[in-house]
């Protein structure tokens, strides 16, 4: 065991265990405010649930000893079964190994919720999310992230096609981006969708938002490299190059589009950027990185329109940032993957402008379509049933009522006589 | 003159104010207000204790227009904001004596 | 000095810092628009008062070399005399434990202010802080937390009766609780309590708090373990999924009776599950901690509603979270006790459940209970003496009219006109 | 490469990379509904540009190989060339100490904003920010940060004259707030600037903003020891220290004018404090921090009245906290430098009261009056011209209308109609 | 018709609600207001400096009324609002000609 | 009595009250509201998306005074509102039967 390795690791689980909060936050500020109470809790009941699954059995799926093919991970770990304080992963305790993955585990689920504001039954979603992360997540995740040991064998990405995706482009952004455009299809629009605005409620809960996800980020990509070295390093300043790099792309589209730049906007932008240097924070150089999050930043700014033209309500565009953001960085990889990364990183080949050839980007096409297929339809079976079972959705009048009062029985804000101040 | 004062339901309001355009009403004034009366608000729980919320959102527009067109902009109102639903709320006219616009200190029909 | 450990420490004193505006933010939301700054501000006034009190002479009295019997540390390092950057305590500066320790008295004192929200003398609290400081949580820490050294004599519940308290269930919760206890019954009911609602006037903020509040917890937790070592990879593990599963104990409740889960319900389920997991996360499991999330979330879903039928107005249920959560997780270190985790620890015995036998869970009660006493009697007493000398209430009028102008010449929102854009 | 102090610098990384989202929410809080959200995009955009500028030449300027007279750093590492993954600074990869440094450059770009509130157009702001930390921030962090290595040259305060900054009080404070001053003075003063109260629309906001401040400021100044040992726990408890004294200090100076402490008191108190340990963090003991801390937030909740008296609109007080502040702990190094620090860091002198004579005063002096005029005239040369190419202001009705309205065609807050549970 | 219209402290209007409730009014529209009057607001301090606050919170209730009613209604709203101190507020009472119930086009008495 | 409304930009309202007040005027009321007129409100961008926000932040008071006091009133209201651009504002007055002080129960011009 490493100290230095594990204290960035215990520190990194806090990092992204703060990401749900943060998401919960960015997410609520973007509704309006009769129903922040129910974005928010779609966050944190995934913070309750997630735990209690992936200790159950799911970490198992995901990385137990592979059961078949690479598909999917044994049963050998249901209940933490075999892990004990002094078992290790690597350099650092497999307990914080764990957390670690459970954290990605909690922010992928809460992420999809985005594309049902206002409008999804809250049990329904209870439903959704540990069904969601037995079929959906643990697979995928054990496809990708689950590498073969020596007396362990791995996921079929990872080992078999040698798809890069440092931290989750696939997993995490791809599977969510795709789950939430499945779950919108199904769910419907919302009321008055199109015809009413509809604007963020509370914008500067946005920005922090935003900036606390930024935050967690760090930990995100610069944990993943299970250790407080050199890959950490490289995850780090690519990190705060795409997330600064995409800022500028999307204010930039914007400024020419619309004259200026909003504050919504930069903070979409950041998202975006570190969307797309998930997967290929490991395996570009600052500089690529720096085009990676450029490159998002201004795409996803258009990508967010398409749904008006589509005809689908993702309500908070999980698709065009997380599902458009994700392919773009798990691609670029296949372009921009630098000749010292890769050899750090011990495999993989050069992108193309690396002289690396075609090789990779064609492994990164198969990784990117294949996730992107599997969970859209997972989840578009996934929530017809539920649909069929328990009806996904409130009443229309509930929804213009406010779901916060609804099913939660609250209201967000109470500030009645308080502003009077303000006159004077 | 009359001041012609209504309240409707708050999603209803924007069809209220297009409705009343349509008319060539040039003008009114709206406030956010709370209205208590048949439609019955809603309950909340708070630490497991239930208790009524009895107000429930209505958006209340003032109105002042020439005796010639109160009828019409009664008319307009009701017609735009009806959902047929308990709540659709009240309009109701009252007598204005004098109208003055602050910014020519023109008074009365020239006012408004 | 181990490097690795010191950087988990120095990022958990962070970590733990961060959590008093964390409560502020918590609470704050929790009040009427008219008090929240005042609930804020005696959150942020401990952590100005903490420190110095801490520096000066109360870290001495909690971890100086025992004066007497175990209930008191001496005075060798008043104005931490003797103590310079190359001081070590185990493998990380001492300076840095002063701090780690430091932050968990000012969370501590934190925590008691929500029992009297709304209607304190802002001076009285401020009086009260160090007083307190002084005579109940030193004391307290010093014979739970300052174990014996070779050179130095340590607390008498730590050392001589051998209760087990990682982190600080009694210390913390057990103290916190039974003082808000004390100081709720000294200051009395709020003008209108029972007759309105006063409810939460901003549940977002209750829920980022909430958030910022497990973010820290983290380091309070794992932090405890004074290292990045397989001690702090149990204590993380456990505090997720303690938090986790009383989020759904308390939402479970809700749901069973109240036919819906609130947002307010999973923020206190969180808090709850990591209030009973704090003394108990280096002595249970992984599958121990669900279980003490779980009791915990749904018994303190329940203790809250005590308050009405004993009539005393504990504002933001500190009794009913902090009091019983405390007792719940230190009790159960009894049952629960996992052999495992014991052999890591080097000392006390396995729980009922692990073939321990009741022995540790006689120690528990003890330990629980002698803290419950001493916390309780000394902050009645120091609140009836500082309501003597400078009394502890603002008028009813003033407190009809809101705290925050009265005490502080502010009020918190100056919204004026900014909600327009609204309507539009 | 020390993993320890590796993970440390990842964290701290993180830690002050989140101080310009605290920072957004904390001015943001500061100002009218009106103008929250150019606020905070001021602080954001520093966050997208900085990183671009840092990465592209500015951090070769700062830290590159010296190019002549200690003034300014070489091109040699000009979009980061001759840095890969495994290059070294101290016991650290070069990449994190890159992007360590970037996030102190953020944050002191972002400081500045708060003396424009409410009325510079953005497009000029975007444009100022790269031109100022080309013209002024790279080089004083030159002459500050960058010392003489073996086969390296640094800048002439740290190695020439001699002067003691431990984490940035000349190049972080003192710049940004002359910098701050001279753009005031520049931009003009807010239409019914004295006639107006402009209070805070947000103060929990502010004070939230507060609490992440002080968090990051732990990564900020235990950070700048480069890595996770002695310096870094004295930097730790100095850090905590000071900003618990001055928040003190502020709040006494309040109750003796005012006869109440305010909520935004207290937030500014501990920033005060925060930014005179800033420099003094490393050469001052616990004790001499809380001397620094105290006299901080009493002279700094003095000078705040200043922009009253001489009649600039520093509207946010950057000058009274930061400029004010940022001398007095960089001074008071003169007087409280201790002998154990000072042995410590390994050079400078003991300050006046602990024998060193008024040596090291006067150097520090010096440190301070460059960078404070350097910075000054510089930047009021800067904004002189942006203003002739562009102008610096919008319209003064617009202003009254609201710049968030103008600059980025958003309002911040739409709560139509979600306050009405209140008066039930 | 007339329009009764009542501005009284926000801790009162409860009691209000209730008494009118209990007189059998069935609706009325609440908006929160700012009042100026003999009670005095309070004094704010920010960065060292103090502002008066001049306005104090209300709420203003409007009922609409049958003639028959408005005594009993006004004194009603008066009793319930009554604290004695300084601030308790004014009624007034306005003449209306005409009141229509959007939901169903009733008009006038029948619209109440 | 009378029971003057005004409807003023937010801006000016402190000028409005300080002038009010220097003719004596005990009390009013005020309310936040939105306007709609010829000034037009703005447009904002939501995800490339442009709207309007048609209405435009104002603040509407009432005062009600006696008979006597109307005119100047109006005239003060007037001259201090006043910008002369677009969107200062309306007045309007209405006559009042009855008004009753809460406090001591005084009606019509002693309740003023
Ligand atoms: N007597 C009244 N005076 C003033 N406003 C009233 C009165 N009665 C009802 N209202 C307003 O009209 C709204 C709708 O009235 P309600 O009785 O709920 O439904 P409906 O008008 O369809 O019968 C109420 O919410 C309230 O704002
Ligand atoms: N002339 C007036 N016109 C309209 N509203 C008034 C008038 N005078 C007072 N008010 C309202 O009545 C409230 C109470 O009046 P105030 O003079 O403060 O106390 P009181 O009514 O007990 O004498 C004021 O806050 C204001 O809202
Ligand atoms: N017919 C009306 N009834 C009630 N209020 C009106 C009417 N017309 C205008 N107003 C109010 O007066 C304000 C100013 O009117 P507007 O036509 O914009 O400018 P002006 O009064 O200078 O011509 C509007 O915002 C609205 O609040």
């Amino acid at each position: 065991m490493d100290s230095g390795d594990t204290a960035w690791l215990l520190a990194s689980s806090a990092l992204v265990l703060l990401m749900a909060p943060g998401l919960a936050f960015f997410y609520g500020g973007m509704v309006r405010a009769k129903s922040v109470l129910n974005m928010m809790m779609m966050s944190f009941i995934a913070m309750a649930i997630a735990p209690v699954v992936w200790f159950l059995y799911a970490y198992s799926l995901a990385f137990g000893d592979d059961a078949k093919g690479g598909l999917v991970g044994g049963l050998d770990h249901v209940g933490l079964n075999g892990i004990s304080p002094s078992t290790l992963t690597g350099t650092i305790p497999t307990y914080v190994f764990v957390v670690f993955q459970l954290t990605f585990a909690i922010v992928t689920i809460a992420l999809i919720s985005g594309a049902v504001a206002d409008r999804m039954k809250f049990v329904a979603w209870a439903l959704f999310v540990p069904v969601w992360m037995t079929v959906v997540y643990a697979p995928v995740a054990h496809w990708v992230f689950a590498f073969d040991g020596d007396d362990i064998k791995g996921g079929w990405i990872a080992n078999k096609l040698g798809a890069l995706d440092f931290a989750g482009g696939t997993v995490v952004e791809i599977s969510s981006g795709a789950s939430a455009l499945a779950l919108a299809l199904v769910v419907g629009k919302r009321v008055g969708w199109k015809r009413d605005p509809m604007r963020p409620h509370n914008l500067p809960s946005v920005l922090l938002g935003a900036g606390l996800l930024w935050f967690g980020w760090i930990g995100f990509n610069a944990g993943s490299a299970l250790g407080a070295n050199q890959l950490a390093s490289l995850a780090l300043i690519n990190t705060v190059a795409a997330g600064a790099a995409a800022m500028l792309g999307w204010l930039a589209v914007e400024v020419i589009r619309d004259g200026k730049g909003t504050s919504f906007g930069a903070a979409s932008g950041v998202i975006a950027g570190l969307v797309a240097i998930t997967p290929s924070c490991g395996s570009v150089s600052p500089m690529g990185a720096l085009v990676v999050g450029a490159v998002a930043g201004a795409v996803c700014a258009f990508a967010i329109g398409l749904k008006f033209k589509l005809g689908y309500d993702d309500s908070l565009d999980v698709v065009g940032v997380h599902l458009v953001g994700g392919i773009v960085g798990t691609l670029l990889i296949g372009l921009l993957a630098s000749n010292t990364a890769i050899e750090l990183l011990g495999f993989g080949q050069p992108g193309l402008f690396y002289g690396g050839g075609l090789d990779q980007l064609g492994k990164q096409v198969v990784a990117a379509a294949v996730v992107l297929v599997y969970a859209f339809t997972c989840t578009y079976v996934i929530a017809t049933v539920i649909d069929r079972l328990i009806g996904l959705r409130i009443d229309e009048e509930h929804e213009v009522t406010g779901i916060d009062q609804i099913e939660h029985l609250e209201t967000a804000y109470d500030h009645a006589g308080s502003t009077t101040g303000g006159m004077g | 003159m009359k001041l012609v004062t209504a309240v409707v339901k708050p999603h209803k309001w924007e069809e209220v104010r297009e409705a009343l355009a349509a008319t060539g009403i040039a003008g009114m004034t709206v406030t956010e207000a709370s209205g208590y009366g048949q439609q019955k608000g809603h309950t909340e729980v708070y630490r497991g204790a239930e208790y009524d919320v009895s107000l429930v959102p209505k958006i209340r527009l003032e109105v002042v227009v020439d005796d010639a067109d109160v009828d019409k902009v009664v008319s307009t109102i009701t017609g735009a904001a009806k959902t047929g639903k308990i709540g659709d709320g009240k309009v109701w006219v009252i007598p204005v004596e004098s109208v003055v616009r602050v910014r020519t200190g023109e008074t009365d029909e020239a006012a408004l």
